[in-house]
């Protein structure tokens, strides 16, 4: 791994300590919310690097999401288990994946066009299915007790809650999310091994930068990318199942409020890679939590308004893009069908 | 038969266009009749939605969002013989009613209970879009709770800048949670559905919420502290009601009016102490009598409690 | 050498898969206890029933056209511009800038001079991705979804802070002066005699959309930018070797991008709200990358897809407002005719091609 | 035409089933029918050589055999058993083997991972990798086959990249190898030896088909040739009893002229120029060390060279595109004019308004826009050009008559100009592209690899094309891999080895071993003296 793969670890890494020494109390709240928001964004971005990195591009994270958490706050709120809601919001999310394989894969369509579609799909779908089942306007009712993912303690969080510098971190930081944060972190160093150690890994990155090499070694392509599609389908699920269902109490309509696409960002921000998607989403989770904290950052002379403390972390992403991270290259099939024959 | 136009939030708001739904839905149980709703989808079917109204005959049309200002200001004058009524507006023509409430004076109330119920002496304001409609919550708020704590802290948050900013939960938890942990302890959402978040995430932390628009306390038994309540509801009654009697000029659905107020019911009566009760009773006395003048953010851009 | 006639490409295919869109979002609404047949007819009627109809389908499709080109011109030189949204707010922000602050005696005079502020703004929005991408190979689909969030940031704080009249409630701006006002497609009817669309927003922008069609055509099937704008498209080494400068052609081409997506602003917000709003783009950049798609980047097919989505979009608009089927079944409808016109076409296609071949083979034997 | 197929007795050799039986296959792409009825037969132990014009159907055949296209009709016998061969999985497990055309490799995966991808011995990747290092290691001492196993591919030259196709094929214990124009890309050396590799496999009993557009490797080492034409098999005979000329005239379906036919050069004054040519690419590794030329009006000076050694940079710097963050030194000059070698004056637009026509190496990445009409490549490059050009707009009718004529000048097939560029077979896009620039009537043409991949008839009438061009007074840079190609059209020859050139020679007085040893690195000094001229320019000694 060479420096400029690392910068936006760096950058991330530097963000925390600087600001863990300027305002310890704050820094933790603020750490411990981008990792709650950050949650989310590297579900759908892990979702996507297994789609992209076997050339299915994916611009439908966000309503495969949407889908996800609407199904899961529903089969949550109707069962009151928050397990049976996840079970739903893979479901849910699983077969809007279908339908881009479908699309993309066998009968060789746009993957943007049908990664579009999907987002109106889901959009669409989420309301009409929740009005017509729960007559509130596309919400559902609110999760209440093993409806929802409640935070867990971890063990000796109380323990060592006092300790200097360990104490912070591990009770206040790492301990108390819900377990499907540590899923999702879980899932980090799990999808480099898997695709970087196994059998699986090596196919999958074949088939996204040459499907002719893995079907010439007589794996089935379609097969190879159905599989990434399901995958990608399973881990929107659990993001969106944690947005409604961890995160928030229920669905409301349109909630996920374009994290799909921050998530495809982070993911060309990552290269597709999963520990640099774990710093890329991360870094989105920090800058918008630092944009929570101080929305009216006064600088003496002028108040910034707070459109632009909201529109910070947009902006800052522009400029860490601009300036530290360098060319992103797709993987080489990617959004390209795989066609033999013309 | 009236009819009701929704603004673009879409009539299951939990708030704003919601009330409006409730006091028609009120309307319709009482007097059996019936009305038509509508409910926008862009901003070019505004007009569109009055004129086919007027058209076929819906006689009072009640709008509700200070988006259809301009609008009806434009097409009120070519069906002098429809009435109209705008919430949250004020249109100038011989047969529009608008209807303004004084949410300043609401979030007033809010704001002193916010005050007495806090223990940091830090309370959160969320708002959805910082446009000036949400300064006006914003500002009375801040007044209500410096009138009893002068020296306390009104932190202040907006969602965001796009439409989905009214629609984000999982954000307006985020927030939530940013201001418990600088010392709120109580939090005012003035954020359409993202509100919900805020107070999921209220009562998740243990700390109070005050909702908005439509009484919300029942979303959280015990931890909503109260709702500043905007009788939008009483107003399309009351349209629906006087029918084609309806009267132009500008109805101020103030505190005296019982335009505005904070919810107490039994989801948060164990919250209200008689202290709480007494201090909002007497600021309702004072502004009533003029004794207390609520700032109005409209009046002139700003507000002298933040 | 062909494998099926291109009649049956360009017409039969999409036909059939509109077809099958249709029959399963008449499942959907069978599924939410409605009648397909209504809300059929509720749509047609409502959209292209009347001159009424035609007066609102017209004025959507009129901003789909733009956002679509705009979209388009940018993908043939293969950079996929999801910023429409952001340029064509910026857009409106140069037509208000200039209405409000150059006064001009006649709406004649005010169309192009608004027409250069849309596109001006626009096209900067675009630049700075634009320039990103080109120099610094900053991802273009990035920079320029983090500018549609900018730029709804921008638009709120001027709006609310800068261009709202003292004492309004809306955070829009004052209304442009009475003498600015395009015409609308009423007035041009009504001027030869004819009673047409009555209070409906279709203003002469449609023409102007049409005459943009018309010239992105030229651009890229007949100008030498054109040619350099699709070689790079197509391969950037290819495009180097026969000296076209990258970096000059992707910038041009975002530009060109932007500002048609900015001029979109001269629809809704000259010609419509005859002030700038708050979200006046309403999603119609988004929009436009599925018209831009489905329209297969041509000016022509994007100008059949921006109708396609004119009709759904009044249609759905009327379903709403008449029936109780709720407004997010359009959106359901929409995505469909994406899927299955866009997307699922080869399921169409596929079978066609089989049958067009084997009665070719049969035919020739 | 039937003639020739019971010339090969493989059937009848009853002795040995054969390895691979085709019975009337048949395959049809849309409205093309690339196969129609084809019988073939393989006997085991032997090489076999396959011939044809360009999309004659070779590839499509072969890549049925591999099971990568699917037949429309026809039948597949593997050492006297019926099989079908639904992907290539079956084939592998069939014991067939291909190394295709356009190289299956994953480019920045390295040579193991390659190697392993589909044989994996199980679900993790490490014992894979490790077994595979072992076989590899093996095989490379068996084979001669060496290559850095834990290279990326776009590290590797393409006759490395070659060698990783082999080496999978060999790694999946192929006993029927096939190889699609295996030698396009090899240098004459690497050909002998990837020929002395597949005589030791045939010596081992395995059978091998090849694929190429050169009679000279047919008649070297092939056992029987089958000859293809428009989609059909026309003769399969055995090699030694026929000839180049025969054959040549069995594919073309007329007589090929297989040498050049040209006269003595009669050079000018120089053209261009190039001076101490230094080129230091953006990852720091000197390309170029201190070129220096000359060539004159009228003649064609050769660059012979294995590719890699900085003639693709060369070329990008005298066509005006030197690589994104390159450091360019050294002088050029043209007709007396120094040429820009950075800035924005260095571009390639620039280069064609000052005379340069180029013929790229890479006709399919560079050459041509693959999605481009035939008519609108044929004014790619020269979009600029006054006559294709009408104030604003591009004259596309002028373009579209432009390109009928040298459609029809240069024989290209089918004379569609609507048809893009990917549609045409790789002789045919070839042909557009030296139609284009040779009819631009340049003062100088750079040309790289111009007849790569090109069937013999194709080859015969572009080498025509570039000597008239040289009759009429024009400078040529003839870049190429292909020996016989630079000898039989230079008038002068230069190799390049390592960014330097070791060296200039007479065609007719030098041969190719000599050569072969100048491009391998052997200094004149080295070498053993021949009656070459004095080389003028070049710096051997820069090479330290
Ligand atoms: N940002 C990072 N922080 C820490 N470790 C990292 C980071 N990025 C990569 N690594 C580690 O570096 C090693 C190489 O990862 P890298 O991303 O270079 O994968 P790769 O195999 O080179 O991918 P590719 O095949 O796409 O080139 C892995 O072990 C990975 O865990
Ligand atoms: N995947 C494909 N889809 C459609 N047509 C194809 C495809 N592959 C080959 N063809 C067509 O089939 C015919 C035979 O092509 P093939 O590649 O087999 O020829 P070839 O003999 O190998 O030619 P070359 O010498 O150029 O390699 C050509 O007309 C070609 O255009
Ligand atoms: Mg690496
Ligand atoms: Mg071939």
């Amino acid at each position: 791994m060479n420096l400029k793969d690392s910068f936006i670890a760096i950058i991330v890494l530097a963000i925390c300590i600087l600001w863990a020494l300027a305002d310890g109390p704050a820094a933790q709240q603020g750490i411990g919310s981008a990792l709650r928001l950050m949650t989310p964004l590297l579900l759908a971005c892990l979702a996507g690097l297994y789609s992209e990195r076997a050339g299915v591009f994916d611009i439908g994270l966000e309503g495969k999401m949407l889908m996800a958490a609407f199904t899961s706050a529903s089969v949550a709120f109707l069962t009151g288990s928050a397990w049976l809601g996840l079970a739903a919001g893979i479901a849910g999310a699983l077969v809007l994946s279908l339908i881009h394989g479908l699309a993309s894969i066998t009968f060789k369509g746009n993957q943007l066009i049908s990664g579009v579609a999907i987002n109106f799909l889901a959009s669409g779908l989420t309301v009409l299915v929740g009005q017509n089942a729960f007559g509130l306007g596309g919400r559902t009712p609110s999760l209440t007790g093993a409806g929802r993912f409640n935070p867990i303690t971890l063990p000796f969080a109380d323990a060592v809650r006092d300790m200097p510098v360990l104490g912070p971190i591990y009770s206040g930081l790492v301990s108390g999310h819900t377990i499907l944060v540590y899923v999702a972190f879980a899932l980090v160093p799990l999808t480099w091994w898997v695709l970087f150690r196994t059998r699986f890994g090596l196919r999958l990155r074949a088939v996204g930068e040459n499907p002719a090499s893995v079907d010439t070694a007589g794996v089935s392509v379609t097969r190879l990318r159905y599989a990434a599609v399901a995958i990608c389908g399973v881990l929107t699920g659990i993001a969106g199942a944690y947005l409604a269902t961890a995160l928030s109490a229920g669905f409301v309509k349109e909630m996920t409020a374009g994290r799909g696409f921050i998530a495809l960002a982070a993911l060309i921000f990552a290269k597709w890679r999963p520990w640099q998607a774990l710093f890329a989403t991360f870094l989105f989770g920090l800058l918008e939590a630092i944009a929570n904290l101080y929305p009216n950052l006064d600088l003496g002379f002028v108040t910034v308004p707070s459109m632009f403390m909201n529109a910070l972390p947009y902006i800052l992403t522009v400029v860490i893009l601009a300036g530290f991270v360098g060319r992103a290259v797709p993987p080489r099939a990617g959004g390209e069908p795989y066609v033999k024959e013309r | 038969d009236p009819a009701l136009i929704f603004d673009l939030g879409g009539k299951f708001d939990k708030s704003f266009n919601e009330a409006a739904y409730m006091g028609a839905q009120r309307w319709v149980e009482e007097t059996g009749g019936s009305y038509r709703e509508l409910e926008m989808q862009s901003e070019a079917q505004r007009e569109q939605a009055l004129r086919r109204l007027a058209e076929s005959g819906s006689n009072p049309i009640v709008m509700t969002g200070f988006a259809f200002g301009d609008v009806l200001s434009q097409v009120a004058g070519d069906y002098p013989d429809t009435k109209f009524a705008i919430i949250d507006m004020v249109v100038e023509a011989p047969n529009v009613q608008s209807v303004v409430f004084t949410e300043e004076q609401g979030s007033y109330l809010a704001g002193v209970m916010a005050a007495m119920a806090s223990e940091s002496d830090t309370v959160g304001f969320i708002g959805g879009m910082d446009i000036p409609l949400i300064h006006k919550f914003e500002c009375g708020f801040a007044q209500g709770f410096k009138s009893v704590k002068p020296e306390g802290q009104v932190l202040i948050n907006y969602t965001g800048t796009t439409p989905a900013a009214w629609n984000d939960p999982v954000k307006g938890g985020e927030l939530a949670r940013a201001q418990i942990s600088q010392g709120a302890d109580v939090i005012y959402a003035a954020a359409g559905g993202t509100g919900i978040g805020v107070l999921q995430a209220a009562a998740d932390e243990g700390i109070l919420s005050i909702g908005v628009d439509s009484n919300q306390n029942m979303l959280h038994p015990g931890k909503v502290l109260t709702s500043m309540v905007k009788q939008v509801d009483n107003a399309v009654y009351d349209a629906f009601m006087a029918g084609t009697d309806l009267e132009p000029g500008i109805k101020v659905m103030d505190l005296e009016a019982g335009g505005v107020d904070v919810a107490i019911d039994e989801n948060n009566q164990e919250l209200i102490t008689p202290e709480m009760q007494a201090a909002v009773d007497e600021a309702k006395a004072a502004i009533t009598s003029g004794e207390v003048e609520v700032h109005d953010y409209m009046t002139d851009n700003t507000c002298p409690a933040t | 050498m062909d494998k099926m006639p291109k009649w049956a490409d360009v017409i039969l295919t999409p036909l059939i898969s509109l077809v099958l869109a249709m029959g399963i979002s008449a499942l959907v609404i069978l599924a939410i206890g409605e009648s397909p047949w209504v809300a059929l007819t509720t749509m047609v009627e409502g959209a292209l029933g009347s001159s009424y109809g035609w007066g609102f389908t017209l004025y959507y499709a009129t901003n789909f056209i733009f956002t679509g080109l705009a979209v388009a011109v940018a993908y043939h030189a293969s950079l996929f511009n999801i910023g429409g949204e952001g340029q064509a707010a910026m857009g409106g922000l140069g037509v208000a800038l200039v209405l409000l602050n150059i006064p001009l005696p006649h709406w004649a005079l005010a169309l192009p001079v608004a027409m250069v502020g849309a596109a001006l703004f626009g096209a900067a929005w675009a630049f700075i991705p634009a320039i990103l991408q080109a120099k610094r190979g900053s991802h273009i689909v990035i920079t320029t979804i983090m500018f549609n969030f900018i730029a709804a940031a921008l638009l709120n704080y001027v709006l609310v802070n800068i261009l709202r009249p003292v004492g309004s409630m809306d955070p829009a701006s004052a209304r442009f002066p009475e003498q600015t006002n395009l015409p609308a497609l009423t007035d041009l009817f009504a001027a030869i005699g004819i009673e047409w669309g009555r209070n409906t927003p279709a203003n002469i922008t449609f023409f102007i959309a049409l005459a943009a069609c018309l010239l992105v055509w030229v651009l890229i099937w007949r100008t030498r930018l054109g040619f350099e704008i699709r070689a790079l498209g197509k391969s950037e080494p290819g495009a180097v070797y026969a000296g076209i400068n990258p970096v000059r052609i992707t910038v041009i081409a975002m530009l060109i991008s932007g500002g048609l997506a900015g001029l979109m602003a001269i629809n809704n917000v000259m010609g419509e709200s005859e002030r700038l709003v708050l979200n006046a783009v309403e999603g119609a950049g988004f929009i436009g990358i599925a018209v831009a798609l489905m329209g297969r980047n041509h000016p022509f097919g994007i100008l059949l897809a921006a109708l396609l989505f004119g009709f759904l979009y009044q249609g759905g608009g009327e379903l709403a407002l008449w029936t109780s089927i709720p407004r997010e079944l359009i959106v359901v409808i929409q995505a469909l005719v994406i899927l299955f016109t866009g997307a699922l076409d080869n399921m169409v296609r596929m079978p066609l091609e089989r049958l067009f071949l084997s009665r070719r083979r049969t035919g020739g034997a | 035409m039937a003639a020739g197929r019971d010339n090969l007795g493989g059937r009848s050799d009853a002795a040995a089933p054969a390895a691979i039986e085709l019975r009337g296959i048949s395959k049809a792409f849309g409205p093309v029918q690339a196969n129609r009825n084809i019988d073939l037969c393989v006997p085991k132990g032997t090489i076999h050589g396959i011939i044809g014009e360009n999309g004659a159907g070779k590839s499509t055949l072969m890549s049925i055999l591999y099971g990568f296209y699917k037949p429309d009709a026809g039948e597949i016998l593997v050492d006297g058993r019926p099989i079908t061969i639904a992907d290539s999985q079956t084939a592998i497990r069939a014991g067939i083997g291909m190394v295709f055309q356009h190289f299956k490799l994953v480019q920045n995966f390295t040579v193991l991972e390659n190697i392993i991808l589909g044989a994996e011995e199980g679900a993790m990747l490490r014992p894979s990798l490790s077994k595979a290092r072992g076989v590899l290691k093996q095989l490379a001492a068996e084979y001669q086959l060496n290559v850095d196993p834990d290279a990326t591919i776009e590290s590797l030259s393409v006759g490395h990249q070659q060698r990783v196709e082999i080496l999978k094929a060999l790694y999946r214990q192929a006993e029927i190898l096939i190889l699609d124009e295996p030698t396009g890309v090899l240098t004459p050396a690497e050909a002998d030896h990837l020929f002395r590799i597949l005589e030791g496999l045939r010596d081992e009993g395995k059978t091998i088909i090849l694929i190429t557009h050169k009679l000279r490797e047919i008649i070297e080492i092939t056992d029987n040739v089958s000859v293809m034409r428009r989609g059909e098999m026309v003769a399969s005979v055995r090699t030694r009893d026929t000839s180049p000329e025969e054959l040549a005239e069995l594919m073309v379906g007329r007589k090929v002229l297989l040498n050049v036919d040209k006269q003595p050069a009669r050079p000018r004054a120089p053209v261009l120029e190039v001076r101490d040519l230094r080129m230091v690419d953006d990852e720091g590794v000197e390309r170029l060390r201190g070129v220096s030329f000359d060539i004159r009006a009228g003649e064609i000076l050769g660059l012979a060279g294995v590719s890699g050694n900085g003639q693709t940079q060369l070329l990008e710097i005298l066509g005006g595109y030197p690589k994104k963050g390159a450091r360019v030194g050294g002088e050029v000059r043209m007709n007396g004019r120094p040429l820009p070698l950075s800035g924005s004056k260095c571009n390639a637009g620039q280069r064609r308004r000052d005379g340069i026509g180029h013929i790229p190496e890479d006709r399919q990445v560079e050459g041509l826009i693959m999605d481009f009409a035939a008519w609108e490549n044929v004014a790619f490059g020269w979009q600029d050009a006054p006559e294709f050009n009408k104030g604003w707009l591009m004259d596309n009718t002028a373009i579209r008559a432009d390109a009928a004529e040298k459609m029809e000048r240069f024989d290209v097939r089918p004379r569609d100009p609507n048809l893009a560029a990917r549609n045409f077979s790789g002789g045919n896009q070839q042909k557009i592209v030296v139609a284009r620039e040779i009819e631009r009537n340049p003062d100088l043409l750079l040309i790289g690899q111009p007849t790569r991949g090109v069937d013999i008839g194709a080859i015969e009438f572009i080498h025509k094309r570039i000597v008239e061009l040289r009759d009429a007074g024009k400078a040529i840079l003839l870049v190429s891999v292909e020996l016989d190609e630079i000898l039989s059209l230079s008038d002068r020859v230069a190799v390049m080895f390592d960014g330097c050139i070791m060296g200039e020679r007479l065609p007719d007085q030098t041969t190719t071993g000599e050569l072969g040893l100048l491009m391998a690195g052997v200094t004149d000094a080295d070498a053993p003296a021949t009656a070459g001229i004095p080389p003028e320019d070049q710096h051997p000694e820069e090479r330290a």
